[in-house]
């Protein structure tokens, strides 16, 4: 067995458990503890899987940002008999049970499918770039280069031959092929949302401001 | 030494997905509910990453999970105000004891 | 992960080696596990010991800023191994739990601080290649970690079951929380300047002389003290140590930890002063670099295994200044109240270092049209002597330069 | 010049000359977003009210937006895809872009006329109401399954901030907080359903999807293939957040519990922009379902099919839950989940007479007919429910009541605005001349159509036409309460009608009359657009 392949078993069964336990769990508290371990080893999946730059983006938004706050509004709201919440042998077969199928469904749906065979079919007729560039290969999870020129819509790891003059044998007919999708415009439009996100949440967080104080 | 297929990460996406929907239909505190939220997010991020490896998603993949994950945030924050909200004016965080809106 | 790259170079070693009991050569994994495992002890030696050092330098400087002695007995005339007989002591106290406690939680919160801050070394340049990961997201990963570290303070407080240990850690995270955005932008800056995260590559890049540090860019000047400012409050540092304000709050979150635990939240306040002190030196003041370029001649004369370790030297030099300087402050400057605390951060700082930002981002561009070039100086700033680490498996088809793929270059090349 | 030098240059030319011109009325918006906040915090110019600054940003944004679409009418413009293919510039986008923009600017109106934000919150509510709008916009013409999504987070995540608006109140914090729970749940599956599309076909494309769903699906694997059965699971999915957007059956419960917990100008607001966006997504969603390819058919026929018996039920859910209501607002509530019933059949029956060809008939000019009468069906339903909430805000301001019996004999002391409710009730239940009726007459009849395909249509198109007879009966007894009963005495009496509340009524309720009485511009205008769309994806 490789590292790799151990590391991956690791955090899965981390992942895994974690995600269980804040299933199961009857305590908000340990609820969010449970989630911050299933986040941040999902985190490290991302790494195993070459994304490193999501990876750092898990935990610093996710782990450091989101759960944070959750963990706020459990501090907040958690008062005496609140925090544990008992539900009732007979809902909790029942959801276990609904849970189970639910994977079982899942499983055997999405892991049945060959991906292999998949991507092959699929692949025909994708544009490829002609050659990764870089000062780290992509292979090894250095992305975030060519993830920083999507967001400038630059799609430097599809698009790089569009420009170039070969003599394609598939598109002879279109002149100009079409780009491949860049992120320019999801990039900029997320701030406007997270603007409002931001005014919306303020406003329902702050007390009722006092009106007629200023003279 | 074989390295670890598309199929191990997928199967344990969908046990966070599962999780996630049973915590969303089982737990009755607010804030609870809103952690199996994230748990589901978190699954089909994962799922995002792995086809970005895997499969001719290639980058788009990354950049799905990247937006998942700021949209998710946002999301936490205005679900976590509201919640405050309602604990200022019920004074617990039960969705169950909010029973005013019923008929 | 190939990413590990010093991992990989002593596991290379160590496979050309044999076990010595049953004589048989090791094989890949155990090499890497052993050279992990190695590497592990070595980062953590740096965890520690820094830690260890600088407490005594705390109580050492704070006592000549008081005109007091501060220790002088333990191990010798300057009280040398004071911190070793507190942590003796530290360790053999009995290990206590409220009554009210979330004993689980209680007990691993201390270890999140502890693990968020150690993990943040991964990535930290020592030397010229001298890092456990050599990430292209180096930068951001180490904040990533970073920002872990508020969970352990603010489950430390729930956990407690005391209102004082709540109060400070809600406070504390707050804090915390607030001072990482104005930190993190002003660390961008120097990125900005260098055009990628890895840590080693930034520090090369102001390789050869001080006029190429990044403290002598103009915005990166500002920048840096913001960043220093931001990194001091984020180490829950005096003037900004609201959440153990004594005077109000008994010791914040710290208040029900005892012994060893205790001693844990210290550590890792020391090893994160040591860390932000570790990237503002990479960041802003050249990292290895010893600024009239005999760091190259040492390299050229006596192999670069000695130049390396000469860098580090120099780094840890720099790295420590900065530590000692965070000590001076917190000696010399009264406590803030929380909102001046607050207000500093929300209405100054993050305003300032947006402008800072936006001015880094411009300058290049300004600079250009003015001169033509991107730098003062004529060429790039510091050596480009970044190379793409491994040639690229893949026989290509078309032959190609090793172009050096920024927005920057992109941008230029497109005008 | 290296190669990425010339992609700059063209990514750059095609940015900033197509891209961001075609973009205009969401940019406008955002625009408006910025001035407003901008306008609270400078000195001086926060003395300028600022749901002038929203209504000014709203005009602009209907304007260009009609300019938009007049250009594509006359072919000035081609319809393309624009932001390196993220969003789709074509007729029933921009149709959409108009339509949500004319509704903000009337929900804005009305906004003024009730007074529900005051002077402090008016920025933080009208920040919501555009952003939320921005949100549907960007859905209606999303062509990338990560800007369908971000349109859905960008519509909903606003909007559970405004039903919970009125923060003080009990009824307002409870109705966000289920609204928000359920959403997000709903969010995070719709998401996974993404994922899964968008690792089989290696895009996030939807046109590419839908070419490379017929490519990764030989031509007679059935519902055993685990392909298949995959796709099935992420339509599902995905239909699931629509589903919840839309209010269908199993998801429509956040519904009533949000409409009687927000104000009802808000709950107008989201009882027909949301499902506006939400339709013009379900139809492209579903459209990439009507492939050539035999096995991706049947699958977008088995969609078809299903949402066929959710449109029935959801219909007869909504009328027979209505019936026992005596809060108006959860009465309307009810009423907005049977009218997406009867929209959805329009999606239905589309998806089934798309399948036709594969079965032997040519059912292309059908299929036509179902995104004509659903795209009339919005328009009607955009003045008629406006008007119908509109008219209730306005009431609640003078009465403080929101109760069916408390209406009692109004009728004798604000004839303006019960008159407006007649107009508004009528249609609703669509009976002629108003717009209503011709709305459901379109629709029905192309599920009529649809029933040579596909027996099951029969049953929806029978449920349709009880529930439009049932619907008669609810819908009725608001009527009952104000133009028959008396008004009890000591009830708070209504102090004006006619001006501004009830001009404002007689503008919304005009249209309502005008679609009914001369719908064949109107048709006209709405089959170019389901003529251009079909065109487009070559069906």
């Amino acid at each position: 067995m490789s590292v790799e392949t151990m590391l991956f078993w690791l955090f899965a069964i981390l992942t895994c458990g974690g995600a269980v336990s804040v299933a199961v769990s009857q305590n908000v508290v340990r609820m969010a503890f449970s989630l911050v371990l299933c986040l941040g080893s999902t985190a490290v999946m991302f790494l195993l899987l070459g994304a490193d730059f999501v990876g750092a983006t898990q935990l610093m938004v996710y782990v450091g940002g989101t759960v944070v706050l959750l963990v706020f509004g459990v501090m907040l709201t958690a008062t005496g008999p609140f925090t544990k919440i008992k539900s009732s042998g007979a809902d909790a077969i029942l959801s276990g049970l609904i849970g189970v199928i639910f994977l079982f469904i899942i499983s055997t749906t999405v892991t049945a499918v060959d991906w292999g065979d998949i991507s092959q079919k699929v692949a025909i007729g994708t544009h490829q770039k002609t050659a990764a560039r870089g000062f780290n290969p992509e292979q090894q999870g250095n992305t975030t280069r060519p993830l920083g020129l999507s967001f400038l819509s630059v799609r430097a790891d599809r698009d790089l031959n569009l420009s170039r003059n070969v003599p394609s044998v598939e598109k002879p007919v279109e002149d100009a092929p079409k780009l491949s999708s860049g992120y320019l415009l999801p990039f900029e439009i997320v701030s406007i949302h997270l603007l409002v996100v931001l005014v919306g949440a303020s406003y329902l967080a702050r007390a009722k401001r006092r009106v007629a104080t200023n003279q | 030494m074989e390295a670890v297929g598309p199929n191990p990460f997928l199967f344990v996406s969908a046990v966070l997905f599962v999780c996630g929907v049973v915590c969303m239909t089982t737990k009755r505190n607010g804030i609870g509910v809103l952690m199996g939220v994230e748990l589901v997010l978190n699954g089909a991020s994962l799922n995002f990453v792995t086809f970005s490896k895997f499969t001719p998603l290639g980058l788009d993949g990354q950049v799905f999970s990247l937006f998942v994950i700021v949209l998710a945030a946002a999301e936490a924050a205005v679900a976590l105000a509201i919640a405050l909200n309602f604990y200022n004016n019920h004074l617990t965080i039960d969705v169950d004891r909010g029973d005013e809106l019923h008929g | 992960m190939d990413t590990l790259l010093a991992a990989n170079s002593l596991a290379e070693f160590l496979q050309t080696q044999t076990i010595p009991i049953c004589g048989c050569p090791i094989d890949a994994t155990t090499a890497m596990v052993l050279a992990a495992i190695m590497h592990v002890a070595l980062v953590g030696a740096w965890f520690g010991l820094p830690a260890g050092l600088f407490i005594w330098a705390e109580r050492k400087i704070s006592g000549r800023i008081q005109d007091r002695l501060g220790p002088t007995r333990t191990g010798g005339r300057f009280g040398w191994l004071q911190s070793l007989a507190d942590g003796a002591k530290l360790i053999q106290k009995e290990d206590l739990v409220p009554a009210d406690a979330d004993g689980l939680m209680f007990r691993l919160a201390p270890y999140i601080v502890v693990v968020a801050s150690f993990a943040a070394y991964m990535v930290l340049p020592f030397s010229d290649g001298w890092s456990a990961l050599g990430l292209d997201v180096g930068l951001f990963l180490t904040f990533a970690i970073l920002s872990l570290e508020v969970l352990g303070v603010i489950l430390a407080g729930y956990s407690s079951g005391s209102k004082w240990a709540l109060f400070g850690a809600i406070r504390e995270s707050a804090q915390m929380v607030s001072y990482e955005i104005p930190m993190a932008i002003c660390a961008l800056c120097p990125i900005i300047t260098a055009g990628t995260l890895n840590l080693t590559e930034v520090g090369q890049l102001q390789s050869g002389g001080f006029w190429n540090w990044n403290i002598l860019h103009p915005f990166n000047f500002f920048a840096f003290f913001v960043y220093f400012t931001c990194a001091t409050a984020s180490c829950k540092r005096a003037p900004f140590d609201l959440a153990e304000a004594e005077s109000e709050l008994v010791a914040g979150f710290l208040t029900e930890y005892s012994g060893m635990r205790w001693s844990f939240f210290f550590l890792a306040e020391y090893a994160s002063m040591f860390l932000v002190s570790g990237l503002a030196t990479v960041l802003f003041l050249g990292g290895w670099d010893d600024g009239f370029g005999i760091l190259s001649v040492v390299k050229a004369n006596a192999g670069s295994f000695v130049g390396n370790a000469l860098g580090l030297v120099i780094f840890m030099k720099k790295a420590s200044l900065l530590v000692c300087v965070q000590i001076w402050v917190r000696w010399t400057l009264p406590r803030l109240r929380i909102d001046q605390v607050m207000t500093t951060c929300l209405k100054y700082l993050i305003p300032i270092s947006c402008v800072l930002f936006a001015g880094t981002v411009a300058y290049p561009l300004i600079l250009v049209k003015v001169s033509g070039n991107t730098s003062i100086l004529g060429g790039p700033s510091g050596d480009r002597v970044v190379q793409p680490h491994q040639p690229m498996s893949q026989a290509d088809t078309v032959p190609n330069k090793p172009t050096q793929m920024t927005a920057a270059t992109a941008e230029r090349s497109g005008r | 010049m290296n190669d990425i030098g010339s992609l700059v240059v063209r990514l750059l030319d095609e940015t900033t000359k197509t891209s961001v011109g075609l973009f205009a009325p969401e940019l406008v918006l955002s625009g408006t977003i910025v001035l407003m906040l901008a306008f609270r915090v400078l000195p001086g110019l926060n003395r300028i009210p600022t749901q002038w600054v929203a209504l000014l940003g709203a005009f602009g944004s209907f304007a260009l937006a009609l300019c938009q679409f007049d250009r594509l009418v006359t072919g000035e413009i081609p319809p393309t895809s624009f932001f390196t293919g993220m969003l789709m510039f074509d007729q029933l986008g921009t149709f959409f872009r108009m339509f949500l923009s004319l509704f903000l600017i009337l929900t804005i109106t009305l906004t003024v006329l009730t007074g529900i934000p005051d002077r402090d919150d008016a920025a933080d509510f009208y920040t919501l109401l555009i952003g939320s709008t921005i949100g549907m916009m960007i859905m209606a013409s999303a062509n990338h399954l990560l800007m369908m999504f971000m349109g859905v987070e960008m519509t909903s995540v606003p909007s559970y901030a405004m039903v919970g608006f009125l923060k003080g109140r009990k009824k307002s914090s409870e109705a966000a907080l289920k609204y928000v729970v359920y959403g997000a749940g709903a969010a995070g599956v719709m998401l996974y359903g993404i994922s899964l599309l968008a690792g089989l076909t290696g895009t996030g494309s939807m046109p590419d999807m839908a070419q490379r769903l017929g490519m990764i699906v030989s031509q007679n694997a059935g519902i055993g293939d685990a392909t298949v059965r995959t796709i099935l699971l992420a339509g599902l999915m995905v239909l699931v957040g629509l589903a919840f957007k839309l209010s269908i059956f199993p998801f429509h419960f956040w519904c009533p519990d949000a409409f009687e917990g927000a104000a009802a100008e808000v709950a107008g607001f989201l009882s027909v922009a949301s499902k506006a966006g939400a339709f013009a997504l379900l139809v492209r969603f579903g459209l990439s379902f009507t492939s050539t390819s035999a096995a991706v058919s049947e699958v977008g026929f088995s969609f078809g099919i299903g949402l066929g018996v959710l449109a029935a039920a959801t219909a007869t859910f909504g009328n027979l839950s209505a019936y026992g209501q005596t809060n108006i607002k959860r009465m309307l509530a009810y009423s907005t989940i049977a009218h997406a019933g009867y929209m959805l059949m329009a999606v239905s029956a589309l998806l089934v007479l798309a399948h036709g060809k594969q079965v032997g008939l040519d059912t292309q000019g059908e299929a036509r007919r179902c995104i004509e009468g659903l795209i009339y069906y919005l328009f009607v339903y955009l003045f008629m429910n406006l008007g119908a909430f509109a008219i209730v805000s306005l009431i609640r301001n003078q009465i403080f009541s929101e109760e069916i019996e408390d209406y009692n004999g109004l009728a004798t002391q604000c004839p303006v605005l019960c008159f407006g409710m007649l107009l508004c009730v009528f249609s609703l239940v669509g009976l002629p001349p108003m717009g209503g009726f011709w709305a459901k007459l379109v629709i029905f009849s192309a599920v009529f159509k649809a029933t040579a395909v596909h027996w099951v249509m029969w049953g929806v198109l029978g449920a349709g036409a009880i529930n439009t007879v049932f619907s008669l009966f609810y819908y009725i007894r608001i009527l009952k309460a104000m133009y028959i009963k008396s008004r009890p005495a000591g009830a708070r009496s209504v102090r004006y009608d006619l001006f501004p509340g009830g001009v404002f009524v007689l503008l919304i309720c005009l249209p309502i009359l005008g679609l009914g009485i001369l719908p064949q511009g109107f048709t006209d205008k709405f089959h170019n657009i389901a003529d251009a769309l079909l065109t487009q994806i070559g069906r």
